[in-house]
């Protein structure tokens, strides 16, 4: 299965991220020249989907090669200069990122409304992308730190992109402060890392863990178990303040509901991802089989439990129904979170299923309910009342995206749903299962309120008079696409399970893949 | 002698460190808030510059001060020159920082606008969330 | 006109981008030819009026003769002054604002004659008005009220200094 | 509440776990006489003028390591600060501006001794800028030293003033994204040509020729310089935007 | 060609006793100035001193690099004496 | 040799200029302190700007100049210390009338003891 691939081919996830934020960087000037909307929509849209296509061809060439793709940049062997190193699990991830990025700037060209601010948005989405990227295919533990920071200001940004709406400057003022201190707190975490172990390169730390020989790095420079421990600890407040896990979640239901519909389904579908994945890849992957994975696991497991509960009980008192959507990415992160503190191969497998589910299912629902709310006007569920009905057009993806998130059978949320039980009774916690259990009923009855509201009763009488003109083509296409990679996602799975999502969390747990991959890199130099 | 006085300076760091966080989230006031923020991240910075310092009489910054150097110098170089890794790294730092700060302060100026205060309390209740307690 | 005011401000900005460098190889006088072009272009505008006024040799010697009688004479004797007052232990203290007449015309001369004011201790400038040609000083020491008589005493050597290198 | 108490005891246990940090000696006792040793490869390595494989052809370690060691890290660095100034233009874009013509600044003094200063400052960046790759400096030191020469402006005169002697911030965006350009052209042409991306120097074990590190009888040091003034023009035209941007008061919401 | 490193190493510690107290004198009157402009006045006086500090500094560490560092101190503190005049005089800082 | 003899003068010169500076500042912060008012207090911290680091400026590019141990770089040294030097002796003084001016400007602080305002009866006449 080994084969040698040319520079070109070596280079590619770097030459996208690259790439995107040297056409985000061109954008204003674009703008400056051409004064028109559509140049400006056209080019977002040629750039995305290019880097659409190229990180298909990324996930291809590394599922051909067997083994993780590495590439140092400026041709530096790892411990000195910044590497990336593309698996299965992040390649899977990037492709998840791209394409529902993709989807996105379609459907914000007939969403947004034009004004002399629309290049900026743009710009911006190509940042958060290029941030995504960057973020999960580095390979080097401050490059990571500079990859979050392009992302979360971006995301602030973003968030407060309706600058005359008072709640939304205030929901982006608290998640940047608080994100900027969570980002303060993992540089501090590095210098932790860097002064015990002398290195910034990831490998080079795993190595260090498992008490494998690096060159240059040799050896430990302090007392590596209590710095590791206080970097663990300072590294988890970060990402979970950046997934929005439990004692970090208060953030979300604001900022995710106040932005822009296009942003919040980016932000609730895969920046919130991002934090989960940077956890799972130090967890798993960093700390391989140790002591401190043993800690911190369990501490997830918790985590993730309460972030359950407290997602599903916010769900129920909810009557926006934009904020309902977020607080359920709090419920589905406490899955992920329980899925990650398992620790057995198929309790990843499980949450590397639900990651993907989730993003593609959040997505699909903030983007449908963005129209609803966009022909009426109000986000207010009360008002929202029989729309599903009246515009079955957009109704019928709402629709699915709400039951596939209430957890109904032949959809995905449900398989992997499924998975996660299944993976808790298999390491002997059926008492955990039955704990998890109660929060997933109490969010199918909120889920069932809101799909009983909306789509099964009948339209109020202001509603009824809307016309047909509110719909615009090219935001209907997303939704459809999503809607039906939902279905396939949910009957696929015999098909899905062995081909993508069993190798990637699989990998995701191999350590010694990862740090044997990197040295053969530098052997190979 | 020297350990104490080291010891000292990372105490002190790690106190401001709190203190910092501490002013992020209790301190009422957004501009205060913003303030401790930069704090937080010079400290953090001040911490790893501290690390890369070198215990030996006459430390030289990490510059070769000529540009045909010959082995000896390149050598002597390498024995008394600091750590350049947290300076770089350091450099990358502040810029995010001052990039977040320099946005936050112009969405305070939004938020001014919107709400008429900067105190956090006070726009919890004008946006009909908090209590006048 | 303009390019007269760019190539004297290139001139002296290359000599003074070599100092700074402390190195003359190549690349040096290179990036000092460009760097030095770049500044002058941008300020040429705001830093100078009439180029005439740099290169006539009388003014820089007067600005020499007048530096150097300043920083020797001038200085230390108000410092003294000032030094006594501090650690005297009754602080010999009589403070006010008086005004000052002046008769210089261009920018330039007012700051020298208002730096010259504020950098000997004892006499600080507080306000300038352009209409009445009035400095406003605060001083240590009030030894007269009447503006004529505070020019004699605190600025005529300045003034008359400022008009030969700047008017 | 809540908020407070987990926060306060998040805090405790930060200190607590700090005095232990100390005393388990995490950083292995430094500061120190001897450093990591990769600090020490670095410092070995970047100038050694008799073996070239892992030189970085920049005789200042700072520089060698932001743009060539960890470039992309430098890179991306910038981009935040472009991002962040694409945050404050969408908020300020299209809003109306504010301005009390009646006597702004401040005295006649101030004004004519700022003029003076501004020259010096923007002399001084520009020496920061160009010998960044040789002596302390860089293109991001020099952008800030830059940048105090429209701050006097603007505290002597006001930003009205300072628009009129051409930093306009039409101006700024332009120059800022032509300089945004540069870097990632000079990033991506070694990739074009069958190198790395961001590729310096010659390695062994690539093909590439790498960027020269003399051009006839100037000392470039490979892609460090044009990276640097390149960086310059970015980080310089970023602080004037910010300053522009922060000192206009900005009147009226939107519609 | 001289080398004067021996009698500065002898000579820079003792004005180091000088300079750092009058640094302190300097910020108790910063830290008690009753108004404003007094402990802008202080921090100016800390900040032009210091930058001859860190003149003495690089010639005791034999450093060529710091100097610079100077300069652009002394810059700072005129720019920051600037601001807080304009502030207390008009309020704003961009009219 | 006599080159040599040249080179300790100044180098003298300029450790002597330091250390007359040094006291300078000593004698400025005091006066900082013991002065009563902020007016008078400008008079005290004029000699701790210029005596105080203008003239050890001179004296540390004057010392840096004959010190052989900084290497190639100690013209560029000196050259950059007497800007400093000359870019304080501008900058200072405008800085310090600046406040003098805003401070009065804007009533800040009371012109307390005195003996005659003379600006303040400038704009009275003016209104």
């Amino acid at each position: 299965m080994v084969m040698n691939l040319s520079l070109i081919d070596q280079g590619l996830p770097g030459f996208i991220v690259l790439g995107l934020t040297a056409s985000a960087f061109l954008l204003p000037l674009i703008h400056y020249l051409v004064r028109r909307r559509w140049v400006i929509e056209l080019y977002s849209l040629l750039v995305s989907g290019a880097a659409c296509t190229l990180s298909w061809r990324i996930l291809g060439l590394v599922r051909a090669m067997g083994k993780p793709l590495v590439y140092s940049f400026g041709g530096w062997p790892p411990p000195l200069g910044i590497i990336y190193v593309v698996d299965l699990f992040s390649g899977l991830l990037g492709v998840v990122v791209s394409s529902i990025m993709f989807l996105v700037i379609v459907y914000s060209i007939g969403y947004m409304p034009g004004d002399r601010r629309l290049y900026l948005f743009y710009t911006l989405l190509l940042v958060v992308e290029a941030g995504m990227l960057g973020c999960l295919y580095t390979g080097d533990f401050f490059n990571l730190f500079v990859m979050l920071e392009v992302i979360s200001i971006s995301s602030y940004i973003l968030v407060a992109y309706y600058r005359g709406d008072r709640v939304a400057v205030e929901a982006s003022m608290k998640y940047a402060m608080y994100g900027a201190l969570a980002t303060t707190m993992y540089f501090t975490a590095i210098v932790f890392a860097y002064g015990s172990t002398g290195t910034l390169n990831m490998a080079d730390l795993a190595a260090k863990i498992q008490g494998i020989e690096f060159p240059i790095t040799n050896g430990v420079f302090g007392n590596l178990h209590y710095g590791i421990l206080l970097f663990t600890a300072l590294m988890l407040w970060a990402f979970t303040f950046k997934a929005a896990l439990f004692p970090n979640h208060f953030w979300l239901p604001d900022a995710h509901a106040a932005a822009p519909t296009p942003v919040s389904a980016l932000l609730s579908g895969l920046v919130v991802k991002i934090g989960v994945y940077a956890i799972a890849r130090f967890i798993y992957t960093i700390y391989g089989v140790s002591w401190i994975n043993q800690l911190s696991t369990q501490i997830i497991l918790i985590l993730g439990f309460i972030s359950a509960y407290i997602g599903a009980i916010l769900m129920i008192i909810q009557s926006d129904l934009k904020k309902f959507i977020a607080c359920s990415t709090i419920l589905n992160i406490g899955y992920i979170g329980v899925g990650l503190g398992i620790g057995t191969s198929l309790g990843l497998a499980a949450s590397t299923y639900h990651i993907v589910n989730h993003a593609i299912s959040k997505a699909l629902l903030f983007l449908s309910a963005g129209l609803l709310i966009k022909i009426v006007g109000s986000r207010n569920i009360a008002s929202l009342q029989g729309l599903g009905r009246r515009y079955p057009v957009i109704g019928i993806p709402f629709a699915i995206a709400l039951l596939s998130l209430a957890g109904i059978p032949p959809l995905n949320i449900f398989m992997s749903k499924f998975l996660l039980y299944m993976a808790l009774i298999g390491s002997n916690n059926i008492p955990l299962a039955l704990i998890l259990l109660i929060p997933s009923i109490i969010s199918f009855t909120a889920y069932t309120r809101i799909f009983y509201t909306i789509c099964i009763k009948p339209p109020l009488e202001s509603n009824r008079n809307i016309g047909h003109s509110l719909l615009n083509i090219p935001s209907s296409i997303p939704i459809y696409l999503l809607a039906i990679t939902c279905i396939l996602l949910g009957i696929g799975i015999d098909y899905i399970l062995p081909l993508i999502i069993m190798p990637a969390s699989n990998i995701l747990a191999n350590t010694s893949i990862y740090i044997n991959t990197v040295l053969n890199y530098m052997k190979m130099i | 002698m020297i350990e104490y006085l080291i010891l000292y300076l990372y105490t002190s760091l790690f106190i401001i460190f709190a203190i910092a966080v501490y002013g992020v989230v209790v301190k009422p006031n957004i501009i205060k808030k913003i303030i401790a923020l930069s704090i937080a991240g010079d400290t953090a910075n001040t911490l790893i510059i501290f690390l890369g310092y070198r215990l030996i009489e006459y430390p030289k910054p990490p510059v070769l001060p000529t540009l045909n150097p010959s082995r000896g110098e390149i050598n002597s170089f390498v024995k008394e020159a600091v750590d350049p890794i947290p300076q770089a790294l350091v450099i990358t730092a502040i810029v995010i920082n001052l990039a977040v700060v320099a946005f936050l302060v112009f969405l305070s100026i939004q938020l001014y606008k919107l709400y008429g205060t900067l105190d956090h309390r006070k726009i919890l209740v004008r946006r009909g969330v908090g209590s006048e307690a | 006109m303009k390019l007269s005011k760019i190539a004297v401000l290139t001139v002296i900005l290359f000599i003074a981008y070599i100092l700074l460098a402390g190195s003359v190889t190549a690349i040096d006088l290179l990036a000092a030819a460009i760097a030095s072009l770049a500044t002058s272009v941008i300020v040429a505008d705001l830093l100078v009026r009439d180029v005439g006024k740099i290169l006539d040799p009388k003014r820089i010697y007067y600005l020499v003769r007048y530096f150097i009688k300043y920083m020797f004479i001038i200085e230390p004797r108000a410092h003294i002054d000032v030094i006594k007052r501090i650690i005297s232990p009754h602080m010999p203290i009589n403070p006010g604002i008086v005004a000052i007449p002046y008769g210089v015309k261009t920018d330039y001369a007012i700051l020298t004659i208002a730096n010259s004011i504020t950098n000997t201790p004892g006499t600080v400038t507080v306000d300038v008005d352009r209409d009445s040609k009035l400095l406003f000083v605060h001083w240590i020491d009030v030894k007269a009220v009447e503006p004529e008589e505070c020019r004699r005493i605190i600025s005529r050597e300045f003034e008359e200094n400022a008009e030969k290198i700047f008017d | 509440m809540e908020k407070l108490l987990i926060y306060t005891l998040l805090l405790t246990l930060f200190v607590g776990g700090i005095v232990v940090a100390v005393s388990f000696n995490v950083f292995g006792g430094s500061p120190s006489g001897i450093i990591r040793s990769l600090a020490l490869f670095y410092l070995e390595n970047m100038y050694n003028v008799y073996a070239k494989t892992f030189w970085a052809a920049s005789p200042e370690a700072v520089n060698a390591i932001l743009w060539d060691y960890r470039g992309l890290d430098t890179i991306y660095e910038t981009t935040v600060l472009y991002t962040a100034l694409i945050g404050c233009l969408a908020i300020a874009t299209g809003l109306e501006k504010k301005f009390r013509p009646k006597e702004p600044g401040l005295t006649i003094i101030v004004k004519a001794g700022t003029r003076i200063v501004v020259a010096i400052v923007i002399l001084v960046s520009l020496v920061l800028a160009f010998r960044g790759y040789i002596t302390p400096g860089g293109g991001f030191q020099g952008g800030v030293a830059f940048a105090i020469a429209p701050l006097l402006l603007i505290a002597a005169y006001s930003w009205r003033r300072l628009e009129e002697l051409g930093f306009r911030l039409d101006k700024a965006v332009l120059l800022r994204s032509l300089g945004l350009a540069a870097i990632a052209l000079i990033a991506l042409a070694p990739y074009m040509l069958g190198g790395y991306i961001l590729q310096n120097q010659f390695k062994p074990w690539i093909v590439f020729a790498g960027a020269p590190y003399t051009i006839w009888v100037f000392y470039i040091g490979g892609t460090l310089l044009f990276l640097n003034i390149s960086e310059f023009f970015v980080v310089s035209m970023e602080f004037l935007m910010i300053f522009i941007l922060l000192s206009i008061i900005y009147v009226g919401g939107e519609k | 060609m001289i080398d004067t490193s021996g009698v500065l190493a002898l000579y820079v510690p003792l004005v180091t006793i000088v300079f750092v107290t009058s640094f302190t004198l300097y910020i108790i009157r910063m830290l008690k100035g009753p108004t404003v402009p007094d402990m802008v006045l202080a921090v100016d006086c800390l900040s032009f001193d210091l930058a001859v500090f860190i003149g003495l500094l690089s010639l005791l560490y034999k450093t060529p690099f710091l100097a610079l560092g100077a300069l652009l101190l002394a810059l700072w503190a005129f720019l920051f004496d600037l601001f807080i005049a304009k502030y207390l005089v008009k309020k704003e800082l961009g009219g | 040799m006599v080159f040599e003899v040249v080179e300790w003068i100044i180098f003298y010169i300029g450790l002597g200029l330091t250390t007359l500076g040094a006291l300078c500042d000593l004698f400025g912060s005091l006066g900082l302190l013991r002065f009563p008012n902020f007016y008078v207090r400008l008079h005290a911290a004029t000699v701790g700007i210029i005596g105080g680091a203008v003239v050890p400026l001179i004296g540390v590019g004057l010392m840096s100049l004959c010190s052989s141990q900084l290497g190639v770089y100690r013209f560029a040294v000196a050259t950059i210390f007497f800007l400093t030097a000359f870019v304080t002796m501008i900058v200072a003084p405008i800085g310090t009338h600046a406040l003098a001016y805003a401070s009065h400007r804007g009533r800040v602080v009371k012109v307390e003891p005195k003996v005659i305002d003379m600006l303040e009866k400038h704009r009275g006449g003016e209104k």
